[in-house]
């Protein structure tokens, strides 16, 4: 195989596996959509607070040292242990549980049957909260998650593409993160387990159900708090996978909450209600903007993947304005 | 009382770069109290003022603090200063952009309040390119440089420089632009990975510098070929990269660490008498080091005002004066308790970006240190002068304004 | 009333809705003071024009009154004897009251099934339960059966109305408050589900409290009726009773003292008299 | 009573059409908008122009638009800011370009550029709607920021990218640069967001508003009505962005005075615009003033009370302030869903009912 | 006040040159099919000028969808329609409108944020002209144009008895007076026919008397010819003159309301007994 033609094929592997990260990111806003209809603005920020909040567990940070250490004066920051990731991880889920209980019972019970645009922006006020909230609770410079998760590029794959390289060229071998590969593998099996539970169960059908009409379902006797409170839970769960493995690249600061940028694409690409859709999204919009800014980018300049994963993603919708999997608009009179 | 106005940004995205430059530069200013009782006697009183790195909030910070007799800005945001050289230009109060802004403010004939000693990015990257040209023995001809970059003004500041560099020098260059925030460059560093470039300099700031360090390491860059410019060199930018980042280079006013003087008097003053800005757990970081840096040029030049014009107490156009006709030579520096920390500071009336010198520093995974590597070099003096003045010319024209006479 | 009285006019009452006041947005007050019973086994219709608060009095008890912005301000509601205006509406359902609302709300992108199954999802007591109840409503609705993979949005009002009382009925209720189940139905129909209605509360003891602008059918299946005006309870009686009353004759059975009248004889004239003008 | 009014009589139509059908409030208006002309300008000072006032009008502008597009019509739009930046270049290449044009004009002008770029990013809304619409707009966002740091002719090739407004005179006063007396610019955007509200006031009252609330409440009975999508959504996309690139021309030439595209007109102004209509109101144009000031005001307000007042550290404020506007914001909306000007309303019932509850 | 224009200049639609009792609209060999679901299988049928044509059948029987096939929302996929002599398959709805094509909606479709007269006012926009410019400073035509139009509306306020309810939003109007509010829409228009998809469902006796006699009225008083579904036998066989007769998709009887309520057809298929 000529080189290019293998540099093609990296682009387009690599542009997968960016694709499931936003595929991660993108799960989140489908799972509270399809629920109950809301547009999860704080997506972002959720994912932020999981990792900040894991990170703080494993390492045993006090949480508000900050603000107490300026009302009585002390100096405390550590609590002095480290928790296995494990733990840790746990320890976040619980949090994110409470959270998840909490927003209902402040906010959402107070909204049912409002329009999407008001619980929308209920979702931007619970991001700005939850943004400063963070940062009050953890600090806000920047952490580095290490659970484990192995990463950097793998050698294995480097050898045998070499291998497949035309005689004489200095291909050196393809490239892939082991972190991406490790997100994959976590987002097929999150996305095999979440579509299930939506389709099949009664459980899955009732989410449904309130995201048509708030009203009827709670006259069918659904109730609209536990539905709410499981699905925060779970969209809380798979805010912190997407906090890992976005936070395991860069560090856990304020930035990781504008990943959720990235995952808009490919959200309305794959249709706001559908859970396979996030990950069929994902990979077209990722595979898509790394190859226009590896081929197209250099004719223009460069830096075109952020508007052209729009510009990819506005294609489908003229075709389909429900997204490829979403759910079809309802015209009739 | 002698008031400062700090510009932090504690905050957004960019607020772990901010934190502990901010702590340095109120912290030098709190030694200064606690030690000597200011300067020359008079308290100097540091108005911290939150701006989130987002131009209009600075704006309000200014507008709030410049009342209060403030006598020089460090915005401490490209965006920012953009804003403020008109303004403070026209309400007569200095601003010291330290190291970044507005490249050809550096004239000091066109641009009479604005300074950005003690060196300028195309400083900075002329710099770098001249350590690349050691590294290979002085010759660079069809060598290739990539620079990965903030596609922002920020960003695109070196690039003229570089373009302007690779016809003198022959060497190839490849632009890189990385949209903000930069969570996501697996393009950039594919291509990198292609191209092969022999050096990859770095115009970053934010989480951009630690996905790059991190995506450098992942596809093996070598990592002493890889250089930074001053804002992509510090701690947070190699610590979540682990390992992987250990060689890599940024260029630097000033050195790191705390294995100064000073330090025990900070030690002993502020961080142990609780008197701290932040949690002292930034000491002696890249960047707290810089805030340090920029709180001692205001005080040095504080110092010079009051003894040029015969008054504790001075004005913003004092200030200026006492700015332009700053000197920090070596003597000084060792005064300060900083033997060797930075290379002389001299600021002229034409010449508001200093001596334009910098150091390449180099990371220690092991250690978690930065250390300097090589001694302070000077920029491409032709190059840089040529394309500074030109710059400075447009801007006078646009705004009418004729250069003053530096000479007499 | 003795102990011994009141124990047993509670087994009796299933529902009981006691000088109920509703307040929608803080300002507008719709129910002043609306009283009424269902007793155990019973069909209690309430009638009365457009806007006199049937509507708000079901959804009063069901509870579903708080997501559109109203509030019970006063009064207390009782359901199988105990007190229910905290009792959020699963609550209610899983205890065996269920409305079926007003205006259809299917869920437009559940299929005609799904739909159906939703209605099941307070039952505890299997699938092969549920499965024969389900058979139960397509019996009763073949037309349903013929629609079941449907998404609910596509199909035709009728169909909607038939979904919407199939889904009530799969949760095998006590009492179902019935909101205009004739809306938009073929007269057939009409006759065929108060014809079920009949069956449910002859053959399992539902209660039925039925919200009716159709007063001619739902005075033939009612046993007692409650006539409301602008938020209030205006004449209450046997059915039998109202159907003789001269006002009720009048005004909502179009039968005068020649027969009845016929739509294109009437004079368009202000006819609305109100018993509490 | 402030809100007594007696009974709501009206005999001409045009009577009835008015804004402010109560004599008093009408009265209270205009001895407010007196005040806002003639005492105002007298007191404003720079801190107060430059951190308060004039950020609350030139947003209380790009919020009217916005409000059209998505309070009347229905399109949500998150492409605020690249049409905020349309305005803003637009400016800056006119004012280079035509050194004696008038500023008025130039903002105008900026306007209708805007348009026509809002006009063509509005082409989707024909298909696509809701959130996808909203998501959709996101294109445009970044699509325009790309392009304006992108080509040097649009920032007439400065070294980075900066674009600053020239100064110009009005009546032979400074309004831009950095030596325009507060007043002056205090009175050129308080003139033009006062015609432009009132513009939309009007033309949110009559047969056009009407074509964009009915595509709003239902589009398909609207198409039914003999409503055309293509014009009402159109015309929609095209005076929303007339009305924001003017607000991007003053956002850029009267008050920051320079601009970086990549930061001045980021995402988050597109959210910003946003945030202050729905905690305004939709659909109201005093919803959209309400909505600027509490997104604008309140977190300086916040600030100085925090910082200024109770001296705590700048950082803990921020994180307060921050968490502060987002509880409040939801805080409102759970009070009433409909924005402050809803509130505003129901507000002044009570009180027109007062002292009887209902 | 200024009366530049005449309310009864605009009644545009009305006059449509064709005489009472000719042909107005002609539905031929129309089949509508949705995937696999048939909703309508080979209709033809006419409405005079003129008349009251009423639509029955059971529910799903497809009487919404011919309603939505005439004004052009659903596009058959075989035969044609003719109205006032053009003959058409496809069309838009907003050519339909501007044809003089109106309808209510059997699931009320009202603009919930605005109010009733709004709502009303909206049906009128076909009708109006003034330009922007106008409208943006709100002087001479535009001002005129919105008072000579208002004229109209309250006329039809008025007709309707619902002057009270004017200036009230209409999400919080009961069921009744919303269908009302939306017949008022639909005559504002002031369409050559009408198209009322079930007025009267969820109505008692004595408002469904009301709606009877504003149908009436409007046919005799603007001439206005009304295609009308209902399930209520008695009003339709009350006011209409003719009735159409659909089951599963196809048409079972068509004539005037005694001969449709002989066809034992109709009386399997709809009735279930003899209608009086
Ligand atoms: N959400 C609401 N907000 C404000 N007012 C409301 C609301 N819902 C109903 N109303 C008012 O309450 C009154 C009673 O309405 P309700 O729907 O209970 O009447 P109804 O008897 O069911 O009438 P219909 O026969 O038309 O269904 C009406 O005047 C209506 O305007
Ligand atoms: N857009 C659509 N997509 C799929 N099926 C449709 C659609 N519109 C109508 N149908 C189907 O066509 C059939 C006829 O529907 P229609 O609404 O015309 O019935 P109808 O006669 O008006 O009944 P009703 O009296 O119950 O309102 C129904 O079975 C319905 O499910
Ligand atoms: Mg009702
Ligand atoms: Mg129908």
């Amino acid at each position: 195989m000529s080189p290019g033609f293998l540099y093609f094929l990296e682009t387009v592997l690599n542009g997968l596996m960016t694709g499931v990260m936003y595929s991660l990111v993108a799960l989140g806003f489908v799972l509270i959509f399809k629920a109950s209809g809301i547009f999860n603005f704080s997506q972002g920020v959720m994912a932020l607070f999981a990792a900040l909040t894991l990170v703080g567990l494993q390492t045993g940070q006090v949480p508000f040292a900050h603000l107490i250490n300026a009302i009585f004066g002390t100096d405390i920051h550590h609590f002095g242990w480290t928790l296995p990731a494990f733990v840790a991880i746990v320890g976040t889920l619980a949090v994110m549980v409470a959270f998840a209980y909490l927003f209902e019972k402040l906010v959402l019970k107070h909204l049912v049957n409002q329009e999407p645009i008001i619980l929308f922006m209920a979702t931007i006020g619970l991001a700005y909260f939850l943004e400063g909230f963070g940062d009050l609770m953890w600090g806000a410079d920047i952490k580095t998650l290490d659970i484990g998760i192995p990463s950097g590029g793998s050698f294995w794959l480097e050898d045998v593409t070499r291998e497949w390289a035309t005689e004489g060229s200095d291909y050196f071998g393809m490239y892939i993160d082991k972190l991406d590969v490790v997100a994959a593998l976590v987002a097929v099996v999150l996305v095999t387990v979440l579509m299930l539970f939506s389709q099949y169960t009664a459980t899955g059908r009732a989410l449904r159900a309130v995201a048509d009409d708030h009203q009827a379902a709670m006259s069918v006797g659904i109730s609209l708090r536990n539905i709410w409170v499981i699905v925060w839970s779970i969209a809380g769960f798979v805010a912190l996978v997407a906090g890992i493995m976005w936070g395991a690249k860069s560090g856990v600061q304020f930035s990781l909450s504008l990943i959720a940028l990235k995952a808009l694409p490919v959200l309305i690409l794959g249709g706001f209600t559908s859970i396979p859709g996030a990950i069929v999204g994902g990979l077209i919009i990722g595979v898509g903007e790394k190859l226009a800014e590896l081929y197209i980018g250099p004719l223009v300049g460069g830096a075109i993947e952020n508007w052209f994963a729009y510009v990819v993603a506005l294609g489908f919708l003229l075709i389909r304005p429900q997204g490829l999997f979403g759910e079809k608009i309802i015209e009739r009179v | 009382d002698l008031m400062v106005p700090s510009l932090s940004y504690r905050t957004g995205p960019y607020a772990p770069n901010g934190i502990p430059y901010a702590d340095g530069f109120a912290d030098y200013f709190t030694l200064l109290n606690e030690r000597d009782g200011g300067i020359n006697g008079v308290k100097v009183n540091v108005v911290e003022c939150e701006t989130g790195y987002n131009t209009e909030k600075g704006v309000e910070c200014y507008e709030s603090t410049k009342g209060q007799g403030a006598l020089v800005y460090h915005p401490l945001s490209t965006g920012i200063t953009y804003q403020l050289i008109p303004k403070a230009t026209a309400d007569g109060i200095p601003v010291h952009s330290m190291g970044y802004g507005r490249t050809s403010a550096a004239d000091g004939s066109v641009f009479e309040w604005i300074f950005n000693y003690p060196g300028t990015y195309w400083d900075a990257a002329s710099i770098i390119v001249k350590h690349i040209s050691d590294q290979e023995g002085g010759d660079l001809n069809g060598k290739k440089l990539a620079l990965v970059y903030h596609n922002s003004a920020y960003g695109k500041e070196p690039i003229r420089t570089l373009e302007e560099l690779a016809k003198k020098h022959g060497y190839e260059l490849t632009l890189l632009p990385v949209d903000h925030p930069g969570q996501e460059q697996k393009s950039q560093w594919l291509q990198i990975r292609r191209d092969r470039p022999d050096y990859v300099i770095m115009w970053g700031w934010g989480v951009m510098n630690q996905v790059a360090v991190q995506e450098a390491a992942n596809i093996r860059y070598p990592m002493d070929h890889f250089i930074g410019v001053w804002w992509s060199g510090s701690e947070n930018d190699v610590v979540p990269a682990g390992a992987g980042a250990d060689g890599y280079k940024a260029i630097a006013f000033h050195a790191p660490g705390t294995d100064f003087p000073l330090f025990d008097d900070l030690k002993k003053h502020v961080v142990d008498a609780g008197k701290a800005a932040g949690d002292g757990s930034h000491v002696g970081e890249v960047l707290y080091n810089r805030g340090m840096y920029a709180a001692i040029t205001v005080a040095e030049a504080i110092r010079k005002a009051q003894e040029m014009h015969d008054t504790k107490d001075i004005t913003p156009a004092q200030m200026r004066d006492g700015m332009e006709n700053s000197v920090i030579d070596e003597a000084r520096w060792a005064e300060l308790g900083l033997p060797g920390y930075a290379p002389t500071i001299k600021v002229t009336c034409s010449n508001h970006g200093g001596p334009g010198l910098g150091a390449i520093q180099q990371w220690n995974a092991e250690t978690k240190t930065w250390s300097l590597v090589t001694d302070f070099m000077e920029a491409d003096r032709e190059v840089v002068d040529a394309l500074i003045k030109e710059d400075s010319e447009a801007y006078a024209k646009e705004n009418n304004i004729t250069p003053r006479d530096c000479a007499s | 009333m003795t102990d011994a009285a009141l124990a047993r006019d509670e087994a009796e009452t299933i529902l009981a809705v006691n000088n109920v006041e509703v307040i929608y947005n803080h300002v507008i007050l719709v129910l002043k003071g609306v009283s009424l019973s269902v007793p155990r086994g019973g069909i209690v219709a309430l009638l009365g024009a457009n806007g006199a608060g049937k509507t708000t009095t079901l959804k009063a008890i069901s509870n579903l009154l708080r997501a559109e912005r109203g509030e019970v301000t006063k009064g207390t509601i009782e359901f199988d004897g105990e007190r229910i205006e905290s009792s959020s509406p699963s609550d209610l359902v899983r205890r065996g009251c269920i409305q079926v609302m007003e205006g259809r709300h299917c869920f437009g992108h559940l299929t005609i099934e799904e739909n159906l199954m939703t209605g099941a999802f307070t039952r505890r007591d299997g699938a092969a339960n549920v499965k024969r109840d389900l058979d139960m409503v397509y019996g009763y609705f073949p037309r349903l059966k013929e629609r079941r993979g449907s998404m609910a949005g596509y199909t035709s009002g009728g169909e909607q109305q038939m979904t919407a009382i199939g889904r009530a009925l799969m949760s095998r209720p006590k009492m179902i408050l019935l909101d205009e189940p004739s809306m938009g139905l073929a007269p057939q129909l009409v006759e065929e589900i108060f014809e079920i209605v009949k069956k449910l509360n002859e053959e399992q003891g539902v209660s039925i409290l039925l919200a009716e602008q159709n007063t001619n059918i739902a005075l033939r299946y009612a046993k007692y009726g409650y006539i409301l005006e602008s938020g209030r309870v205006v004449m209450d009686g046997e059915a039998k009773a109202l159907r003789e009353n001269e006002d009720v004759k009048e005004f909502y059975l179009g039968v005068g003292g020649e027969g009845r009248r016929s739509f294109k004889n009437v004079k368009h004239y202000k006819r609305r008299k109100r018993w509490l003008a | 009573m402030l809100y007594r009014e007696a009974g709501d009589f009206k005999s001409t139509y045009v009577a009835d059409m008015q804004t402010f059908p109560i004599r008093g409030e009408r009265l209270l208006f205009w001895v407010f908008v007196a005040g806002c002309f003639l005492i105002v300008p007298f007191l404003i000072n720079d801190y107060w122009e430059k951190s308060i006032i004039i950020p609350f009008l030139v947003w209380s502008m790009i919020a009217i638009g916005l409000n059209i597009l998505t309070g009347y019509c229905g399109q949500v739009s998150l492409g605020t800011g690249g049409f905020m930046a349309v305005g803003a270049f637009a400016c800056y290449k006119l004012t280079t370009a035509f050194p004696d044009l008038n500023i008025i004009a130039i903002i105008v002008m900026s306007g209708f550029v805007t348009a026509g770029v809002g006009m063509l990013f509005g082409l989707p809304s024909l298909r696509i709607k809701g959130f996808y619409l909203a998501v959709a707009t996101l294109a445009a966002q970044f699509f325009l920021v790309w392009f304006f740091n992108k080509f040097g002719w649009f920032y007439n090739y400065s070294a980075s990218g900066q674009i600053t407004a020239p100064e110009r005179f009005l009546f032979g006063v400074a309004v831009t640069g950095p030596n325009a007396p507060p007043w002056a610019t205090y009175l050129l955007c308080l003139s033009f967001v006062f015609v432009f509200a009132w513009v939309a006031r009007n033309l949110t009252r009559g047969r056009l508003g009407r074509s964009w609330m009915a595509m709003r409440d239902m589009d398909i009975a609207a198409q039914i009505m003999g409503i055309s999508p293509f014009s009402a959504k159109l015309s929609a996309f095209a005076i929303s962005s007339f009305y924001v690139g003017m607000g991007g021309a003053m956002f850029f030439a009267v008050y920051l005075g320079a601009a970086e595209v990549t930061e001045a007109f980021s995402i988050d102004k597109s959210f910003d615009a946003l945030f202050m209509i729905i905690i305004g109101g939709l659909g109201s144009i005093l919803g959209s003033f309400l909505g600027a000031a509490f997104i604008v005001v309140f977190p300086v307000l916040l600030k100085n009370i925090m910082v200024g007042w109770l001296g705590w550290s700048t950082d803990l404020a921020a994180h307060l302030e921050i968490m502060t506007v987002g509880g409040l914001i939801i805080f409102f909306l759970i009070v009433e869903p409909h924005g402050l000007a809803q509130l505003w309303r129901l507000t002044k019932e009570k009180l027109r009912l007062w002292p009887f509850p209902y | 006040m200024n009366r530049a224009v005449d309310p009864r200049d605009l009644q545009v639609h009305a006059d449509d040159g064709i005489a009472k009792g000719d042909v107005l609209l002609e539905v031929n060999n129309v089949s509508l099919r949705f995937g696999g679901v048939k909703a309508i299988t080979d209709i033809s049928f006419d409405i005079l000028k003129g008349e009251i044509r009423a639509i029955i059948g059971p529910n799903g029987a497809g009487k919404t969808s011919m309603l939505n096939v005439i004004n052009g929302f659903y596009t058959p996929q075989e035969g044609t329609i003719t109205f006032r002599g053009v003959e058409r398959r496809a069309m838009r709805t907003t050519d339909a409108a501007r044809q003089g094509i109106a309808r209510t909606f059997q699931n009320i479709a009202l603009f919930k944020g605005m109010t009733t007269l709004d709502n009303i006012m909206t049906g009128r926009i076909t009708l109006q002209t003034s330009n922007i410019f106008s409208q943006a400073l709100w002087f001479g035509p535009a001002v005129r144009e919105e008072i000579a139009h208002r004229q109209r509306v309250e006329e039809i306020i008025d007709f309707l008895e619902i002057q009270h309810i004017r200036k009230v939003p209409v999400g919080r109007l009961p069921y009744g007076l919303q269908k009302r509010v939306e017949l008022g829409r639909a005559l504002a228009a002031e369409p050559s026919l009408l198209l009322l998809d079930e007025p009267m469902a969820g109505m008692n006796l004595e408002e469904k008397e009301d709606m009877s006699r504003f149908i009436l009225d409007v046919n005799s008083q603007f001439g206005t010819t009304i295609a009308l579904i209902e399930h209520d036998m008695g009003v339709v066989m009350d006011i209409s003159d003719r009735v159409v007769v659909l089951d599963y998709g196809r048409k079972i009887g068509d004539g005037t309301p005694d001969e449709v309520s002989k066809n034992q057809d109709v009386i399997d298929a709809y009735l279930g007994v003899p209608h009086e």
